[in-house]
């Protein structure tokens, strides 16, 4: 049963890509909301120092 | 402001054709970037005629829009810079109306200017004259939206450094509608169908941006101004 | 006896520009025949504030108001009371000394060409009247630029650093030309670096850095 | 009424709200697409026309919803702080532009993926393509303005505008880049149009569109504390809540 599964009735080489594509976004959104929030955490406590400096 | 609103508008407006009529090497510019694009197509495409007039429209109205858009980008920026900007909006007229002043004599110089020259460009692309009657209206109404729409573009990018590209990259994709409209009412004059469908479409476009373009780039000016 | 509103009152300004809180709670009042010389170093703010009373900039806390109402609630009334002369004299280089005062002034009020031709007198640039602005001297588009400010006429004069550029006689005149203004009942913000001395009441505010 | 809006819309409440409401947003959201997933790839019946390719629904139609609606709200969160100067809107619009800019590329590879077997090319300028060509470069017109000034506040301000200028144009690109395909290529095109969805197709659909919608208002979540963050880093409620 698998193997038609992932033959995708002979469209695997189009749907397969696709479900790659997008489960890419939702990753690159979630890795690149953390790094933005990361970042904005370091440079909110960066400028704190500056001023209590 | 003790004066009327009609008077504002003649003042800028005078002002403005009067400052460009100083500088009338600067009121060639457009024309002539006009027509190097257009001689780019067959340049690159083949010099046959007959191939060319199927290409005509589009290259038409891309080098006019690109030469009007180019244009567009000194709209607010010497003014800017020597200070004056500041005293038109401290003047107490309406932003909406200088911006509507200073597009429209903006446009009188430059977007007319390639409607009455674009006959020229026509004929070196093989489209008939019988279809030049229904291009330069196209053409003019535009290369007056386009007006609009840039102005908005270039009230926001004022005050940056390299703010042409950027005005080019806000400006062009909203100038897309008014370019499938006017390239395809050339196209079916050309074919001699009725071009009354898109003139129409292109002529709608032109009322809108002209009511709510001065608004938007008024209030473009006060942020970027701050 | 209701109590006169003072013309000109700022109260607790506090501008941010990015990270640096550049004004911190500036407040003062400006009556009537009074000057306030805005001096400090450089950078600590003198002009923003400046800009912040023209309107042109809204600061994020306080406020400004004329004659008891806000300058943003009734802009009209503000705009014609006031004229604004930045620290660059606002010129078009292609236009002609008169050309550049006839639209300046004709903007704001009605106004005559006698009384454009007495301003360029009274600033002593009436003789290059007829010249382009980009061929003029600093000093004498700094003298036009104060023509403009004589032929509105308003009650408030918004300057920044009007001295820059003007020789021993431009000082001179242009101290007599405030004076005349506020004998007249008119008020002054004047933004300067160097000493200001006026025969009329002069207050300072001292921008710390 | 209106204390309550503002106390809500107070950057410290949105900071601490958003932090506790995205990880289980997030999660409800794994579940969601995971089960759509599943369901529409394995059970859900293939489509009478087009056989399996069809199932590239259940991605491409979530995400092409998805770069709309973030526009949307992008457009209507600017509008509301520089009409209001409530200043939690223009973060809000901020954390808003690069996923739906995202889910507009993948709307764009997807659809031109499900395209192929139809046209034979990957590009064959559909109009729904084209539209959505189009609003990719309005996000970038967007997002490279609000860059473009060293005062965050005007770039915020400027961005707005701008975005509320795109919204008014999305309708009228879409019509035109219809008009000018119907113009040209007339019906030959097949057009894959919503196929006829039996009940067993469209939960899988629906359950797609619940999760990618709150995958959307999760990741928001997270990028709307950044943004609240770079915007009041100088606030005092900043300290305690950095300090943590």
């Amino acid at each position: 049963m698998t193997s038609g599964f992932l033959a995708m009735g002979g469209y695997a080489g189009y749907v397969w890509p696709c479900i790659g594509f997008s489960l890419a976004t939702l990753a690159w959104n979630l890795w690149s909301a953390q790094r933005a929030s990361r970042a904005a955490l370091e440079r909110a406590r960066r400028s704190i120092a500056m001023a209590d400096a | 402001m003790t004066i009327g609103l009609s008077q504002a508008l003649g003042l800028v407006l005078r002002r403005e054709l009067l400052l460009s009529l100083r500088r009338p090497d600067q009121l060639l510019q457009p024309l002539v970037f006009f027509l190097i694009v257009t001689t780019l197509f067959p340049l690159s495409l083949s010099p046959e005629l007959s191939l060319l007039r199927d290409m005509a429209p589009g290259v038409l109205w891309v080098a006019a829009l690109l030469a009007a858009l180019l244009s567009l980008d000194g709209l607010f920026k010497a003014d800017a810079d020597d200070g004056t900007l500041e005293q038109l909006v401290l003047s107490g007229i309406p932003l909406g109306l200088i911006v509507m002043a200073k597009t429209l004599a903006h446009w009188l110089l430059s977007g007319a200017a390639l409607v009455v020259i674009s006959p020229l460009v026509g004929m070196a692309l093989g489209i008939p004259v019988s279809a030049f009657g229904t291009m330069m209206l196209s053409l003019a109404l535009g290369t007056l939206t386009l007006s609009w729409l840039g102005a908005i573009g270039a009230a926001l990018t004022v005050g940056l450094k390299r703010g042409s590209m950027l005005l080019s990259l806000i400006v062009l994709p909203l100038a897309m509608p008014l370019l499938i409209f006017g390239a395809s009412a050339t196209d079916r004059a050309m074919g001699g169908e009725s071009p009354a469908g898109a003139l129409y479409l292109l002529g709608a476009l032109c009322v809108l941006t002209t009511t709510l373009a001065p608004l938007a780039a008024g209030a473009a000016l006060r942020i970027t101004l701050e | 006896m209701s109590v006169v509103p003072v013309p000109l009152a700022v109260d607790r300004v506090h501008v941010w520009r990015g990270d640096r809180h550049v004004l911190r709670g500036v407040g003062f009042e400006v009556a009537a025949g009074e000057a306030l010389h805005v001096h400090g170093a450089n950078g600590t703010g003198k002009t923003t504030l400046l800009r912040v009373v023209t309107g042109l900039m809204r600061p994020e806390q306080g406020t400004v108001s004329w004659r008891g109402t806000g300058i943003h609630k009734d802009r009209a009334a503000y705009l014609a009371a006031m004229t604004y002369a930045s620290h660059e004299p606002a010129l078009k280089g292609e236009l002609t000394a008169l050309e550049n005062l006839r639209f300046a002034v004709g903007m704001k009020r009605r106004v005559t060409e006698a009384e454009l031709g007495d301003a360029l007198q009274r600033v002593g640039v009436a003789a290059c009247a007829d010249l382009p602005a980009r061929v003029l001297s600093a000093g004498q588009r700094r003298r036009v630029a104060l023509a403009r400010v004589l032929a509105l006429r308003a009650e408030l004069w918004l300057l920044d650093e009007p001295f820059t550029n003007l020789d021993a006689r431009g000082t001179q005149l242009l101290t007599e030309l405030i004076e005349e203004h506020l004998a007249g009942g008119g008020l002054a913000l004047i933004v300067a670096h160097q000493e200001l001395r006026l025969a009329a009441t002069l207050r300072r505010l001292e921008l710390a850095a | 009424m209106w204390t309550w809006f503002y106390r809500l819309a107070s950057p410290p409440s949105v900071y601490a709200l958003s932090g506790r409401l995205a990880p289980w947003l997030l999660a409800a959201a794994a579940c969601l697409i995971a089960f759509g997933l599943v369901d529409g790839l394995a059970f859900a019946p293939p489509d009478y026309q087009q056989g399996d390719a069809f199932r590239i629904v259940y991605v491409h139609a979530p995400s092409a919803w998805l770069s709309t609606f973030a526009y949307m709200l992008m457009a209507v969160a600017g509008a509301i702080a520089l009409i209001w100067r409530i200043k939690i809107g223009h973060a809000v619009a901020a954390a808003a532009a690069p996923i739906g800019a995202s889910f507009t590329l993948c709307t764009l590879l997807s659809g031109s993926l499900w395209g192929k077997p139809m046209w034979g090319t990957f590009w064959a300028w559909d109009p729904r393509l084209t539209s959505e060509l189009i609003l990719l470069f309005l996000y970038f017109g967007v997002m490279s303005l609000r860059q473009a000034f060293e005062d965050p506040a005007r770039g915020d301000r400027a961005a707005a505008l701008l975005a509320i200028v795109g919204v008014v144009n999305i309708p009228i690109i879409k019509f035109s880049v219809t008009w000018w395909n119907s113009l040209h290529q007339g019906a030959t095109v097949a057009r894959f149009g919503k196929p006829t969805m039996v009940a067993s197709m469209l939960v899988p659909l629906l359950v797609m569109f619940a999760g990618f919608m709150l995958f959307f208002v999760g990741v928001l979540c997270v990028r709307l504390r950044a943004e609240v963050l770079n915007r009041e880093r100088l606030a005092t409620w900043v300290r305690e809540a950095v300090a943590t």
